[in-house]
């Protein structure tokens, strides 16, 4: 079986910055890819080369069988490929419900409105946020936009989803419920790569892990595995909090 | 009881006056602000001027009634759109009976199109481009001679001087200039003249440097050109400070104002070609003569009348003798009247082409040269040397 | 001497004139990120400070720049309490009407007062002559106050602690505002400075043309092309591209009617802003 | 539905008024004030297609009407074709023109792309005052005999405002179609965060290509008729600055982003400027009142008279659109 989303060899360079160097790997169908890594590692970058804002210097990437290296982003959700931003993006003075409705007119399906805001309401439901589709995107709280952001994306109806920290700034109840989303949105059969610094979270969520570091692609595999490289834990040693939380883990 | 009598008397007085005479509503825009200032103002003091006298006088006197003259005007800030909506609003709101034509030929050919859809009858002065009497009006009336004639005198005279002058036309991008120059430079070549240089500049240019490296470096002797008082003023002051090796500067419509001595050295031996000037002595059929309105117009205003001031007059009574001739106000009999006008009178001969394809144009007056020249006490005056016949003083060539 | 150079020379000497303004434009966006369009309209007060000055004390009227640029920046701190102070941070968008309702109230509160009637200031230096051609006294006066004023701004900006603060801010408001500058302080000072590098280049240019209250429209223009060119937030740069542009200028006319320089000029913005969006000269340090 | 719209009845009850309450009174003075506030509306509607649906601020919108009138002049006049036609084609050809010209200038964002209208708009006067067969600086004059085609001038004055009155409720049902169409909402969402439109699936490129040229058409068609009505055209007048900063005053005064407001706000300002013009007392100040206007709109009310409306009836969001 072919993998859903197969990347390999890619490079970003900003000016002096090697932000991504040579990285390969690949995910497939109804998995949950983890990325993890220490700040500045160039997680955010791959997933911007990967949805087409940045373009790759080298390397190709494939999804569903076709080469997507350098679409840009708007072709790449319609092929089935969405994402969310690690900094939030709500289209502030929307409501909430054309927010999503954004993301069901213009993903996959390209829906007409009428239908596209059945849709909407549908994902609004599963991610919680249904009493809120009236209100501007403005007035919600964090929390609030970090399912904004997914609840879009879902819109979209992809075939694979890019999950930048959609746990940071959370509070533990708030984490157990959006875990609770993702895995939901994996049995409904949509593959997820996601980008995390709640470990625990990530953990128990990843069928497999990369680990990048310096841009570079340290480790990858099963999430135990993973943490116990001795060169992972290495690499988080500037961040002890981390490599702490690691060891706890294992 | 006495007191009740006088008071019937006076308001039976007050109501038989008023019945006779009647007020006429003229009007016109004026260029309070903008590039079109200077001279449209001098332009508004001749109307000013003729509706005073004619007021004074009790009015126009025609068919037996007395027509008392009443202005509404407003500031066209030298812009053509508002002219359309102001010329409008004279016209619709305010039911102006005549109207003039603002200052310039843009902003006259804008208002006459208003004037023309309204079936209003508009005398033009400061104006002097032909080309809107060819698109088929019918109440358009001209006081100026049309641009085609305007350097026609200077190059004859030229001619007389120095036939191997090399010339350079540096003209505004206007349609007067335009109208002006380019017979002008037909006329030039026909009479053997090398034309060295010829370019336009953009209305509302104030470095000419570019342009002057050019006529410096094409070695033309003698300059023709300009546009109105901004432009030619500023064009004056920087041929001056460039020192520019010209033997003859000849600038259109600038120097005609009072206000050009201002310029001090740069004035000097500058010339106009000018539809009128107080030493031009017509022997008036109707109206004042030349120097009674001199007179009037100096007392008036302490500053000698421009030739925009006396077009301005002359407009006034151009119209009042058509309504008197008309018998009335009736826009189609004063039409009539003007078409059949030819009369002199102190501003010179006034007739209007009743052709079809040029109606309204003026084709009885004629053109005179000023220049400004420094008197026995040093003072800067302008006098006509063009033609012979008319001249104050001599031409002075070259200038330095 | 050749017409080409002569006529280089002169677009050298205007071209000066162009970079002063343009480094107010310059400044005041690179720091603040406002896109000034007070910018003409205090160039035309600038016209007409330098011409009521002149009108009290007939001196040399480049003295009177002195007093002119103090004006402007006490103008300059008018201005930013009116209408940027409670803009910035806002959308761009916010700060472009909010400069530009100020624009308009200067030039009608102008017109009322001036008409739009053409002013003159009626002084004038000795030119200096090369054969056939001269050049203006004053222009070469001009050039010289404006290539002045813009390296007294560089040292400021380079050799003071207020102007280190500035260039602090420019580079990164928060940061510098962790380091204990007031950055509302800092950008009311950049402001002002911006406004009174304005009115100076307004003040210069009256001694050279006759100005209407419109007249500073077309020096604002040539400020916008003069800072893309220049890239933003850099002042010697802009004054460098300004003198640059008017070089062109004067190396074009010889060959082609003076009509048509706005076409060349502005299709060259154009170009240029789509091509290079951080300035020609930004490319290097991008 | 637009039809469901009551929007769309009010729009067309307005131009129904506009048509026949000066035409039933015969008053001619009535229709020269009511023209030029037609023209303010459709200028302000659709500047709001750029500014209020799609966040760009273009400074020289004024150039479409300006060309328009060039194109619309000269094969009106020159080439003696109809009216009608030749304004449509005007309308068409500067669509092509806007459309190729924002696949350039579209790649700035912000202030950066509203500096470039500028650069387009000098530049496209100063083209046209060179250009000889539009009469360069001196512009095109109309014969009288061209309005003989339309039953004499005073016909085809009347002819030309009914036109020009299509033309505004056309620019207000066009907003309100787009408002409540998916395009509508690919425009609102890049207005919002363009980046954020872009991964969501917005071809951000090829939308703001056709909203710039889609706000072009109407303007440039009203161009073309307003100097056929006018009988003539010059750079000066064609592509007035102050007009097209004009334009964005009203949309700000109004209401940026509705179509109410766009209109509310035209032909608020255009009333009130024609009164300051013409009033002795205040025809020097006009600039300062606008000026005065606007940056207490800027300041205090961004969303214009329909934002204050909104705030204080929220109810009115969903029927005043």
């Amino acid at each position: 079986m072919t993998p859903l989303l197969e990347v390999s060899g890619v490079s970003k360079r900003f000016g002096g910055l090697q932000a991504v160097s040579d990285v390969s790997f690949s995910l497939g169908e109804r998995e949950i890819l983890g990325l993890i890594g220490p700040n500045g590692a160039g997680k955010t970058t791959l997933f911007n080369v990967v949805n087409g804002v940045y373009k790759a210097d080298k390397g190709t990437i494939k999804f569903a069988g076709e080469d997507i290296t350098n679409r840009p982003p708007n072709e790449v959700v319609h092929l089935g490929l969405a994402r969310t931003h690690q900094i939030v993006k709500p289209l502030q003075d929307m409501t909430v419900l054309e927010n999503v409705t954004v993301g069901a007119c213009f993903g996959r399906e390209y829906l007409a409105l009428q239908p596209a805001r059945k849709v909407a309401l549908e994902v609004l439901e599963r991610v919680g946020l249904a009493k809120s589709a009236e209100m501007s995107a403005r007035s919600l709280t964090i929390a609030g936009k970090k399912r904004l952001e997914v609840a879009r994306a879902l819109a979209a109806h992809p075939k694979l989803l890019l999950l930048d920290e959609v746990l940071a700034g959370l509070n533990p109840t708030e984490i157990t419920y959006m875990i609770g989303i993702v895995r939901d949105i994996r049995d409904s059969g949509i593959s997820v790569f996601m980008i995390e610094h709640v470990m625990q979270a990530i953990m128990s969520l990843s069928d497999r892990l990369v680990v990048l570091s310096f841009g570079q692609k340290l480790a990858e595999g099963h999430p135990e595995e993973v943490a116990r490289d001795p060169q992972v834990i290495e690499a988080y040693l500037g961040d002890p909090d981390i490599a702490e939380k690691l060891k706890e883990n294992d | 009881m006495k007191r009740l009598v006088l008071a019937v008397f006076v308001l039976v007085a007050l109501f038989v006056t008023t019945g006779f005479a009647q007020t006429l509503t003229v009007g016109f825009t004026v260029s309070n602000t903008g590039s079109m200032n200077v001279d449209s103002v001098e332009q508004l003091h001749g109307f000013e001027l003729w509706r005073d006298q004619v007021n004074a006088a009790g009015g126009i006197k025609a068919g037996g009634k007395n027509y008392k003259i009443q202005f509404v005007s407003y500031d066209d800030e030298s812009n053509s759109k508002r002219v359309q909506q102001l010329y409008s609003r004279l016209i619709l709101q305010d039911k102006a009976d005549f109207l003039f034509s603002p200052y310039s030929s843009p902003l006259t050919a804008t208002a006459a199109i208003v004037t023309e859809q309204y079936e209003k009858v508009m005398l033009t002065t400061g104006a002097a481009e032909g080309k809107t009497y060819t698109l088929g009006n019918h109440y358009l009336f001209q006081m100026f001679t049309p641009g085609a004639e305007y350097l026609k005198g200077v190059l004859d005279m030229l001619k007389t001087k120095d036939p191997k002058a090399a010339v350079a036309f540096v003209y505004e991008d206007s349609s007067f200039s335009v109208s002006v120059v380019n017979p002008a430079k037909a006329y030039a070549q026909q009479l053997g003249f090398n034309v060295a240089f010829s370019e336009a500049y953009a209305p509302n240019t104030t470095d000419f440097s570019a342009i002057i490296d050019k006529v410096i470096a094409s070695k033309s002797t003698v300059l023709l050109g300009g546009g109105h008082y901004a432009d030619g003023s500023t064009l004056a002051r920087q041929v001056y400070s460039h020192k520019v090796p010209l033997k003859m500067v000849t600038l259109l419509v600038a120097p005609d104002s009072p206000k050009w001595g201002e310029l001090g050295d740069a004035a000097v031996g500058v010339i106009v070609p000018s539809q009128w000037e107080p030493q031009t002595a017509f022997k008036a059929q109707y109206g004042p003569s030349g120097a009674d309105f001199a007179k009037a117009y100096a007392g008036k205003y302490n500053t000698p009348p421009s030739y925009e001031s006396a077009g301005g007059y002359a407009c006034g009574l151009v119209l009042q003798r058509a309504i008197e001739q008309a018998g009335g106000p009736d826009t189609a009999k004063v039409a009539a009247a003007l078409n059949a006008t030819d009369i002199t009178t102190f501003y010179g001969r006034t007739k209007f082409s009743t052709a079809a394809n040029e109606h309204g144009l003026q084709v009885g007056h004629a053109m005179v040269l000023a220049q400004w020249q420094k008197d026995k006490s040093g003072a800067l005056v302008k006098q006509v040397v063009w033609p012979l016949a008319a001249k104050s003083a001599n031409l002075v060539y070259p200038i330095h | 001497m050749s017409g080409i150079l002569a006529s280089m020379i002169d677009g050298l000497l205007i071209g000066s004139v162009y970079g002063l303004a343009a480094m107010g434009l310059s400044l005041i966006w690179g720091v603040m990120d406002v896109i000034n369009l007070t910018h003409g309209a205090v160039i035309a007060l600038g016209m007409f400070g330098m011409y009521i000055l002149f009108a009290a004390f007939p001196v040399n009227a480049y003295l009177l720049l002195l007093p002119v640029i103090a004006a402007g920046l006490l103008l300059g701190l008018l201005i930013y309490w009116i209408a940027v102070h409670w803009v910035i941070g806002r959308s761009q968008l916010s700060s472009l009407l909010s400069t530009f309702a100020v624009n308009m109230m200067i030039i009608g509160i102008g017109t009322a007062i001036w008409s739009t009637s053409p002013y003159n200031v009626n002084f004038t230096l000795r030119g200096i002559t090369v054969g056939a051609y001269t050049f203006d006294g004053n222009h070469l006066a001009a050039a010289g106050a404006a290539v002045i004023i813009g390296l007294a701004l560089e040292l400021f900006l380079y050799r003071t602690r207020p102007g280190k603060a500035i260039r602090a801010v420019a580079d990164n408001r928060e940061a510098a505002e962790l380091m204990g500058i007031s950055s509302t302080m800092v950008l009311a000072l950049a402001f002002a400075i911006g406004i009174a590098l304005a009115a100076s280049s307004g003040a210069l240019v009256s001694t050279l043309f006759p100005f209407t209250i419109l007249s500073g429209a077309g020096y604002q223009m040539k400020s916008f092309v003069v800072t893309v060119l220049a890239g933003l937030g850099k002042p010697l740069g802009a004054l460098v591209a300004g003198v640059l542009l008017g070089l062109l200028e004067g190396a074009v006319t010889p060959f082609i009617a003076v009509s048509w320089i706005p076409l060349i000029e502005f299709g060259l913005f154009v170009v240029v802003l789509v091509a290079f969006p951080k300035g020609i000269f930004a490319r290097a340090t991008a | 539905m637009i039809l469901r719209r009551p929007v769309f009845w009010l729009i067309l009850v307005f131009a129904a008024l506009m048509a026949f309450v000066p035409l039933h009174a015969n008053n001619v003075s009535m229709r020269e004030d009511l023209i030029l506030v037609a023209i303010a509306i459709i200028l302000a509607s659709n500047l709001n297609l750029m500014i209020g649906y799609t966040g760009y601020v273009n400074f020289g919108h004024i150039v479409f009407y300006g060309l328009g009138g060039y194109v619309g002049l000269y094969l009106a006049t020159v080439r003696s074709w109809n009216l009608v036609l030749a304004a449509l084609t005007a309308g068409l050809v500067v669509s092509l023109f806007a459309l190729a010209l924002g696949m350039g200038i579209l790649r700035l964002r912000g202030a950066y792309f509203a500096l470039a209208t500028i650069g387009v708009l000098q530049a496209v006067q100063s083209f046209v005052a060179n250009f000889d067969p539009w009469g360069r600086s001196t512009g095109m004059y109309v014969a009288f005999d061209a309005y003989e085609r339309l039953g004499g001038a005073r016909h085809a004055l009347w002819t030309t405002y009914f036109l020009v009155i299509g033309v505004m409720a056309l620019s207000m049902i066009l907003s309100l179609g787009i408002k409540i169409s998916k395009f509508g909402l690919g425009l609102f969402a890049i207005r919002e965060d363009e980046d954020a439109a872009l991964v969501l699936g917005v071809n951000t490129t090829v939308f703001k290509a056709i909203i710039y040229s889609v706000s072009a058409f109407l303007p440039a068609v009203a161009g073309a008729l307003m100097f056929y009505k006018n009988g003539m055209i010059d750079p000066s007048i064609a592509f007035e600055f102050m007009l097209s900063l004009e334009g964005i005053v009203m949309l700000m005064l109004g209401g940026k982003g509705t179509v109410v407001g766009a209109a509310l706000g035209g032909g608020l300002y255009e009333k009130l400027r024609s009164y300051l013009l013409t009033s002795p007392k205040f025809s020097n100040f006009q600039l300062v009142i606008a000026g005065g206007l606007l940056l207490l709109v800027v300041l205090f009310a961004p969303g214009g008279l329909i934002g204050w409306l909104y705030r204080l009836v929220p109810r009115a969001r969903k029927v005043i659109e």
